[in-house]
């Protein structure tokens, strides 16, 4: 690093991060300090996703912008998990899309080994998308109820050509099943015959099976039962750590956040608000949206619940048609001043690695 | 002190083309007045049905209630005549759904929606139904009550939606209110707001209250005792206290450490609930946890009993004394 | 026979409505039925003797002219005191713009019968009363020409305003004055007190209604919403209303001057082949069929090329010497196989292209391919509205077609200028040249000798159906009326153009 | 509201342009000539002279091109022309039958709508009791009987009753009089007709109110209204039906703009002179100036039809509301 | 504690539930609706007909036999016979053949091209989308039995263009329907998923997009058949249908119904018997294919 060394905003802290008090496990430890060493696998600078808003069946005309993503910066490293998290509406899914080019962002760059995301040809970019893969939220509607899980699994196969022969994708499809913890006979069934969690496996063995390095988890666990959910988040876990996956991961339960990332945005009304290492956050929440946004999350335990002290932000996420001068969240800020609704907040590193869009604090 | 309601090995079926779905197959509890009581388990158990039966809103067919009672301050609701039960539902009973978008009679403005139970139950005015529909949404927390009152559902935010949904509950001071997953479909933060505002109103009216829900976090806030429910039985109830720190029964227990805590320090791994949830057509005689269970012994082939392991703390477990064994290993 | 009775308002039915109202452009009898009672002609079909096709009587002249200058000048006397509608006279100057208007119509003007009168070389108006008719040679085609019921007299002080003012107006000299018309629903007459015959009309008026379903025009009558159609029913549809209705229904019936022919296009192939051509003429049982389909169309008499009970038609002995009308059919089929066999034609497969309209074409078409199937030979039907039949027609788009011919006044030398060469007559579609045919024609046409006449029309008929099989004729049309008894007055005629002025129509209720 | 229908307005533009090219491509491939059809009555032979002399007096003679751009900026100027086949003007030509189709139309459509109605509901409500078998099974007939087919039995029926009867044999007048001249002439005329097709079209419509009833049935604020205890047929009346007549409404309209243009066969078989025939009429005579003046007409008709629905639509339906 | 077992042990598939056999089947679909099976009986018996014309129609349905004229039904004549002497049994019995050839070809095509096009506008969208729906409008404007006359008017009658007539309306009306499907299963996951990884247009649409609107196209398939009988009777009923001697219920039903419908009423009683049952099968099957094949209806 030379002199013009400024750190991109958002951007994984350059040396190693503050570690949390508690002990963590040995595996965690590792893959932090993959972390650390790691090369960025992508970059998002300025992304804005807007949304217009067209009138007139004849002669579209646009009348307004959804600001759904309104200047996004982060960084994700190799190997490392960036949860993001905030209210329905607040730009999470449309941060994902942008990334996987399923909407043409309006503005910003998207690095991704290098190349830039959003000026790629159709073609360079459809030979990226082998690196990039998502699992959906809905395991119920992002599988083809027409076609039989083998087809599904095995199509990105076929289509990208990483396994040209019909054989050899079969075995593929049967080593694949296996991985996510299914029988290789689910391969001639249909998606309808089988169970919310079998289907999510299902997704999850599609993403993996044109070994991508990026996957895009965009809540992929919240549609599941509770008592399922936590097999899949051991499974993401456990092929993050056998074939070195770096996830974007999009929740909006805090606490499987905490457990499942290194590093942690918080996104209100298309902006991010606050990011962190992960332990940093929730333990040292600086925003004043994180710290209601936490504060918020029950805990499955009456003792400690009578403890908490609960302190409950007021009003809604206002529409990102139209969202609030200055810093978007004022409105329902706790600590908003007067100028809260005229400057914009600088998105600040307060501390290593921890940026916070707050000018108050 | 009388038992406002009182339920008695309740069966709901469905008959289906599938085969016959046993989606509430012998439930029993009680609901104190003032009390509230939480019905949790994972999807698909029955807390709905269960709580539709109550005031036998079941559609049918496919749905009948087979067996059992539900007696309402000593009244069993399941020999009521259709007027009788139409007095009951909205006015005694009231409900609270959890799709506050759908929930909600897209055509017909808030008031009227409001003020048709007021009218129908109480016989209010026109003018006494508004003016009460107004007090009502005030107590809710919805700003300008008397503008928002000719709006059209669509006017307003899920989660105020959901405080209409319990101004509409309120209406006629009801002695019990079911709310089926009032807040699954809102955000935390605004889950958070729903879930004080209805603590705070039913404490003020005194009302009981059922609520149903998979967040085991809420429950823990709120509830005074707990049902927990797997494949259509009670498999576990008692205060929260029990339930969260002292369960006996092996899904209670694989429940709660299958949810990572914001409470705790990060795990290294998740302890889930192996399996899949059982099919509610082809259940056998026993127990219906045995093939998720770690616990299980070949005696769970026959149906363990929900018996008292505890002051108030009941479980349908013939091993609680190993699941208890372990839970003190473990601490 | 009861004394006339006057008063009454008739309602009768029309299945179409007419383009225009000007009658010397239009050629259907839509116009006719709601428009000839308007109008008086200068001579016309006897309206007591409507069925014969050469009694001709004066309407606006006093006396039917004898032919002087060697039949090539006819001169006509007008009625004195005749008047328009709008009371001004009608003088022999206005029937002299009139036919000018028929006969040569100025640039810009469409008149539908210059043809007929290709012989008159002038017609003039020496005075107020007399029209004098020059001809170019004579011709026994004039007069029945002059009786066509569509030559209106017009006025010709409306003609010389706005010469198309009749296209949109009415105003003639006939027995009803216009009174109203609603476009596709109805015209309304009214009694014209004025009119030139004492005492006539006998109605006070009448109503024409456009109906185009045929079962609706026959229920209208049963249901006494219209007293008659001048058209013509079924005779299924008679049997019903005579079963029906009992002596509240009268049926009159005539023979008709129409017919359908059918005509193989003689420039393709296999109907180059006179063989085929006469195999499929022999195939068909005329005699056989006019007994059959008598019952279930509008068709009957076994004729010639010409109207059969016209003085110039074969008699039935002559008739059944000629191809098509053995009175033995299957020695008739046998022949027609053993030709198709001679020319390899065994399994013979064409379309017949016919004209959507029910009655009688798709039932006569039906009927003919039923026959060929005797001989072996498949033919499948292809039934068009008359626009594109007639475009196929007109550019030979065929293999075979039906074909038809119906004219007004019968005026067999003029008709059969159907079968000519079709660089000659214009007017035949099979696409064939016979100089000899085209000769015979006009010999006939110029001999005045009636005999010679017949002995021409025998072989023209015969090289036309037999010999050269150019194009055949199925049977003749049968008329069938079938009306309130209440109506009276009113006589059948060959022709449904024909005798349609009312005036001697009343009503006995 | 006033931008809104402006802005209909100017959609109708390319619908009715679209429909204008196809009708004049339509009628062009017909074969066939208006002139060869007018004077070709006896024997089917025209002097081309005549012909000739008839195309240049319609105007046929121009290039196709120069046609059509007249047929639209007539268009634009609301000035249709002259009939080809009469040579009257097309607006004095339609007036009459537009009145009768009009009439027809809404006497149908209501029937429909009286039918449909309360038998969808009857029949959403008693699902798969023989109630609803026999609702349905009516509502099917209707649209599987061929409505020509209806009117010949219904004037049959008529004139054998009335005969048998009265002793004289009745049938509906065959020819229009406007219903303020003279109401029960008028009616006697038009009633039949209406029934038959209103039964027809209200079998669509009933099976629609069926099936949307159904379907709100379901939802979760029917639901939501019987657990505040209302009574059955207030939930039907106020929260069901107002839902599920939104469908119907659509099918409802589509279908009484389709009734304007559409009534060819029955207008055929009651001989009532209505758009219909008039349409089949100027088809078949390569009326070409009257049919794209009928296209024209219906394709409006139909446009505007559906603007009306869109209204009732935000009128049930607040969630639709147009500034 | 609970050893937490390797979550990748693998699911165990439990045996695929007896896949109800196909009589079973059969009769769950009578069960459920008995309406539907009546219909399907209808059209069983139509294809039975269609198929073994030859051995069960007793005559030949084009000779005409004119000492046999419009004769009431007997013994020899079960249906009478019509205005040429033909067996009415016979001609219906053949009739089958036409209206099922009609019925199913115009139907098939036109939803068929009604497909493509739907899926197509639907999925390509944005501008493509605007002209194609204002494409629609004004096919969907137009008076369908206008296009029918003129395009028969066009072409000629018969059969064969009979079908084009009746097809070209359907076009329209089944990509609307397919192209409103298409959208809803544009927005689906599973397309966004085909899509970031990079499929061609064509295999999206083809192989994730069109066989998940078949729901709607074969309820448009089977609702299409009927009206398509329907209106070749109408078009009959103009002059425009299907021709003679060419067996065809509408046809029939033309020549017959009104001149004999009293004096005869067979020949017209009987093919309007057989159009209205055909067209009753066929929408009670539809209506029993739209039940089945609608999740939203089914889970009643
Ligand atoms: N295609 C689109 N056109 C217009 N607005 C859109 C579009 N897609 C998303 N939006 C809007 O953008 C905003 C952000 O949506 P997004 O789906 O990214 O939110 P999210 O954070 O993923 O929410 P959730 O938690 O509900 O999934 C929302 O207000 C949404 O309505
Ligand atoms: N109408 C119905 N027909 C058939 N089965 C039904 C019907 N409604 C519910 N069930 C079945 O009854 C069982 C219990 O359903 P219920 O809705 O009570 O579950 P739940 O515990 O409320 O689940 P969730 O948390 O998803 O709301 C389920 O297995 C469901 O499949
Ligand atoms: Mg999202
Ligand atoms: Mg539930």
């Amino acid at each position: 690093m030379t002199a013009a060394y400024v750190t991109e905003p958002g951007a994984a802290p350059a040396r190693a991060a503050v570690r949390s008090e508690d002990g963590t496990s040995p595996r965690e430890r590792d893959t932090e300090r993959r972390t650390v060493t790691a090369p960025d696998l992508i970059t998002v600078h300025d992304l804005k996703m807007h949304f217009p808003v067209t009138e007139g069946a004849l002669v579209p005309r646009v009348v307004a912008h959804v600001k759904a993503v309104d200047g996004i910066s982060f960084t994700i490293r190799k190997g490392e998990t960036l949860g993001l998290v905030g209210e329905s509406g607040c730009g999470k899914t449309t941060t994902g899309r942008c990334i996987l080019r399923l909407e043409l962002a309006t503005a910003g760059e998207i690095l991704f080994d290098g190349n830039n995301l959003i000026e790629l040809d159709r073609k360079s970019m459809n030979a990226l998308r082998q690196k990039i893969q998502v699992i959906f939220q809905d395991p119920y509607s992002s599988l083809n109820p027409r076609m039989k899980i083998g087809e599904i699994i095995a199509e990105p196969m076929q289509v990208h050509r990483t396994e040209p022969d019909r054989a050899a994708r079969a075995a593929r499809v049967t080593e694949l099943l296996r991985l996510c913890g299914l029988d290789p006979k689910f391969a001639d069934r249909y998606p309808h015959e089988m169970s919310g969690g079998q289907r999510q496996r299902v997704g999850i063995a599609r993403a993996l099976s044109v070994r991508p390095e990026f996957i895009i988890c965009d809540e992929a666990i919240s549609a599941l039962d509770v008592s399922i959910q936590a097999q899949i988040i051991n499974l993401l876990e456990d092929l993050r750590d056998e074939f070195n996956l770096t996830y974007l991961f999009i929740a909006h339960d805090l606490s499987v956040v905490r457990h499942l990332c290194h590093r942690v945005a918080v996104m209100y009304l298309g902006k991010i608000v606050e990011l962190a290492e992960c332990d940093e956050l929730y333990n040292n929440p600086m925003h004043p949206y994180t710290q209601a946004l936490l504060a918020a999350v029950p805990v499955p335990d009456p003792e400690v619940e009578r403890r908490r002290a609960h302190q409950i932000v007021k009003g809604e996420v206002p529409s990102p048609m139209n969202p609030p001068s200055g810093c978007v969240f004022h409105p329902r800020c706790r600590l908003a001043v007067e100028d809260c609704a005229r400057a914009v907040p600088e998105f600040r590193e307060l501390r290593l690695g921890h940026w916070v869009a707050c000018s108050v604090i | 002190m009388t038992k406002l309601l009182e339920i008695e090995s309740l069966q709901t079926h469905f008959f289906t083309s599938a085969g016959v779905v046993r989606a509430v197959d012998g439930i029993s509890y009680d609901v104190d007045e003032g009390e509230t009581i939480a019905i949790v388990g994972e999807s698909g158990c029955g807390k709905s049905v269960s709580a539709l039966s109550v005031l036998r809103l079941v559609a049918d067919p496919p749905g009948r209630v087979v067996g059992g009672s539900i007696r309402f301050k000593g009244r069993d609701l399941l020999q009521l005549s259709e007027e009788e039960i139409r007095d009951v539902r909205g006015k005694d009973i009231a409900m609270v759904f959890q799709e506050p978008m759908t929930s909600l009679n897209p055509v017909l403005t808030i008031g009227r929606q409001l003020t048709e139970t007021l009218q129908q139950h109480l016989h209010m005015s026109r003018e006494q139904a508004d003016a009460r529909a107004i007090e009502l949404l005030g107590l809710v927390g919805i700003a300008e009550p008397a503008r928002r009152l000719k709006q059209y559902p669509h006017h307003f935010s899920g989660g105020m939606r959901q405080r209409v949904m319990i101004a509409m509950a309120l209406c006629c001071n009801p002695k019990l209110i079911i709310a089926d997953e009032p807040t699954t479909a809102l955000d935390v933060t605004i889950q958070a707001q729903i879930l004080e505002l209805m603590k705070d109103l039913t404490r003020r009216f005194g009302v009981a209250l059922i609520v149903i829900t998979h967040n085991l976090g809420i429950v823990a806030r709120y509830a005074d005792r707990v049902n927990v429910m797997y494949a259509g039985k009670i498999i576990e109830s008692g205060t929260a206290q029990h339930i969260y720190h002292d369960p006996q029964h092996p899904y209670t227990l694989a429940l709660l450490r299958s949810v990572p805590r914001m409470d705790r320090p990060r795990q290294a791994r998740l302890d889930p609930v192996q399996g899949q949830p059982p099919d509610l057509t082809r259940l056998d005689g026993g127990c219906a946890f045995r093939p998720r269970c770690g616990f299980a012994v070949s005696r769970c082939a026959s149906l363990p009993p929900l018996d008292g392991v505890g002051a108030g703390h009941l479980a349908a477990c013939w091993e609680t004394e190993t699941v208890a064994g372990s839970l003190q290993r473990a601490s | 026979k009861a004394a006339p009775k006057k008063g009454g308002v008739m309602t009768f039915v029309v299945p179409d409505e007419p383009p225009s109202w000007d009658g010397h452009r239009e050629t259907t009898f839509a116009l006719i039925h709601p428009f000839a009672p308007f109008y008086s002609l200068l001579i016309k079909v006897n309206p007591e003797n409507p069925s014969s096709p050469t009694d001709f009587v004066c309407d606006l002249c006093t006396e039917m002219p004898k032919p002087a200058d060697g039949g090539k000048t006819y001169t006509f006397k007008l009625r004195q005191g005749v008047k328009f509608h709008d009371g001004t006279p009608l003088t022999a100057h206005d029937v002299v713009a009139s036919f000018k208007k028929i006969i040569s119509p100025p640039k810009g003007v469409t008149s539908a019968r210059v043809a007929y009168f290709v012989m008159v070389d002038s017609v003039s108006a020496p005075d107020n009363h007399t029209v004098v008719f020059k001809l170019k040679y004579p011709s026994g085609a004039f007069i029945p020409a002059l009786a066509t019921p569509y030559n209106f007299i017009y006025s010709k002080a409306k003609l010389d305003a706005d010469i198309r003012w009749y296209e949109k107006n009415v105003m003639g000299s006939g027995p009803f004055k216009f009174v109203a018309r609603e476009a596709g629903a109805f015209v309304k007459g009214e009694r014209n007190k004025d009119f030139y015959v004492k005492d006539r009309p006998y109605l006070d008026g009448f109503e024409a209604i456009f109906s185009s379903k045929q079962a609706l025009r026959v229920q209208a009558i049963r249901g006494d919403r219209a007293a008659i159609e001048f058209r013509g029913f079924p005779p299924k549809s008679r049997d019903d209303l005579v079963k029906a209705l009992g002596k509240d229904i009268t049926v009159q019936e005539s023979p008709w001057n129409c017919v359908l022919l059918f005509t193989p296009n003689s420039k393709k192939k296999p109907f180059d082949d006179v063989r085929v051509r006469r195999a499929l003429t022999l195939a068909v049982d005329r005699w056989g069929g006019s007994k059959h389909l008598s019952q279930i169309a509008i068709v009957k008499p076994v004729g010639g090329v010409s109207y059969p009970d016209h003085p110039l038609a074969p008699k039935k002995a002559e008739l059944e010497q000629i191809a098509g009308f053995w009175p033995d059919i299957n020695k008739s089929r046998a022949e027609a196989k053993r030709l198709l066999k001679e020319a390899g034609q065994e399994n013979l497969k064409f379309t017949l292209i016919n004209r959507a309209i029910d009655q009688p074409y798709t039932i006569v078409g039906t009927w003919l391919i039923d026959q060929w199937r005797q001989i072996g030979v498949t033919v499948d039907q292809k039934m068009d509205p008359t626009g594109p039949f007639y475009a196929k027609l007109r550019s030979s788009d065929f293999d075979v077609t039906m074909d038809f011919n119906c004219q007004s006044v019968i005026n067999p030398l003029l008709d059969i200028g159907k079968f000519l060469s079709a660089d000659k007559g214009n007017e035949s579609y099979g696409g064939y040249t016979d100089r000899t045919l085209d000769k015979m024609f006009d010999d006939m046409n110029r001999t005045g000798d009636e005999a010679e006449q017949k002995k021409l029309m025998l072989a023209f008929e015969k090289r036309v159906l037999d010999e050269q099989a150019h194009s055949f004729v199925t049977l003749w049309w049968n008329r069938i009326i079938p009306h309130r008894s209440y109506v009276k007055g009113w006589k059948v005629s060959p022709s449904h153009y024909l005798n349609q002025d009312l005036a001697n129509v009343w009503l006995d209720k | 509201m006033y931008q809104y229908t402006l802005k209909r307005m100017l959609l109708m533009i390319p619908t009715l342009l679209g429909a204008g090219i196809l009708v004049f491509i339509l009628m062009r491939l017909i074969p066939g000539d208006i002139c060869v059809l007018r004077m070709a009555g006896g024997s089917g032979y025209v002097d081309p002279k005549a012909i000739a002399n008839c195309h240049a007096e319609l105007g046929l003679d121009r290039s196709p091109v120069m046609q059509f751009l007249d047929f639209i900026w007539g268009f634009a100027r609301f000035d249709f022309g002259n009939s080809m086949w009469t040579g009257r003007p097309i607006v004095e030509e339609i007036s009459l039958r537009f009145e009768l189709s009009l009439q027809i139309a809404i006497m149908a459509t209501l029937t429909a709508i009286l039918l449909a109605i309360p038998l969808g509901t009857i029949s959403a409500v008693k699902q798969n009791t023989w109630i609803d078998y026999l609702v349905r099974g009516f509502s099917i007939a209707g649209i599987a009987m061929p409505s020509f087919w209806l009117g010949i039995l219904i004037i049959l029926g008529l004139l054998i009753t009335t005969k048998s009867v009265f002793g004289t044999p009745w049938m509906p007048p065959i020819k229009y009089v406007p219903i303020w001249v003279d109401p029960l002439y008028n009616l006697s005329m038009t009633i039949f007709p209406a029934l038959a097709t209103g039964y027809r079209y209200s079998a669509v419509a009933t099976r629609m109110t069926r099936s949307a009833l159904l379907e709100v049935l379901r939802e979760d604020y029917v639901r939501t209204a019987r657990a505040k205890g209302l009574v059955q047929q207030v939930i039907i009346r106020r929260h069901a039906l107002k839902n599920a007549l939104l469908p119907v409404v659509t099918i409802i309209g589509i279908e009484f703009a389709f009734l304007m243009g559409g009534l060819v066969v029955t207008e055929q078989v009651f001989n009532l002179n209505g758009l219909g025939k008039l349409f089949v009429a100027s088809v078949s005579n390569h009326d070409y100036a009257m049919t794209q003046a009928l296209v024209m007409l219906v394709v409006a008709i139909f446009i505007f039809t559906n603007f009306v629905v869109d209204i009732v639509y935000a009128w049930l339906d607040p969630r639709i509301r147009y500034k | 504690m609970t050893v937490a077992a390797d979550v990748r042990t693998e699911i165990e598939l439990p045996d695929r539930s007896e896949t109800a056999n196909w009589w079973s089947r059969v009769r769950q679909f009578v069960r459920r609706n008995p309406l539907g099976a009546a219909g399907a009986i209808v059209i069983i018996v139509m294809f039975i007909m269609a198929a073994l014309a030859d051995f069960i129609a007793p005559y030949n349905p084009v000779a005409n036999a004119f000492d046999r004229l419009h004769q009431p039904p007997s013994l020899e004549n079960w249906f009478g016979t019509d205005q040429f002497g033909r067996d009415v049994f016979s001609r219906i019995v053949y009739g089958a053949r036409t209206a099922l050839l009609v019925g199913f070809v115009s139907s098939f095509i036109g939803a068929s091209i009604g497909l493509v096009l739907g899926v197509g506008s639907a999925y390509f969208g944005g501008r493509t989308d605007l002209i194609f729906q204002r494409i629609l409008d004004v096919f969907m404007a137009f008076p369908l039995i206008i296009m029918a006359l003129a395009v028969i008017s066009i072409f000629g009658t018969g059969a064969q263009n009979v079908i084009i007539a009746i097809t070209i309306p359907f076009i329209p009306r089944c990509a609307r329907v397919v192209r409103s499907s298409a959208l809803a299963i544009r927005e689906m996951p599973y397309i966004d998923a085909a899509r970031a990884n990079g499929f061609s247009h064509s295999r999206i649409i083809l192989r994730h997009m069109v066989p998940n609107v078949m729901a709607p196209f074969l309820i448009m398939i089977t609702a299409f058949v009927g009206q398509a009988i329907l209106l070749e009777a109408s078009l009959s009923y103009l002059g425009l249908g299907v021709q003679e001697p060419t067996p065809a219920w509408g046809l029939m039903l033309q020549g017959g119904a009104e001149e004999y419908a009293e004096s005869a009423p067979w020949i017209a009683i009987f093919p309007g018997i057989a159009i209205s049952l055909a067209v009753f099968g066929f929408s009670l099957f539809g209506d029993a294919v739209r039940d089945e094949l609608d999740p939203k209806l089914r889970s009643q």
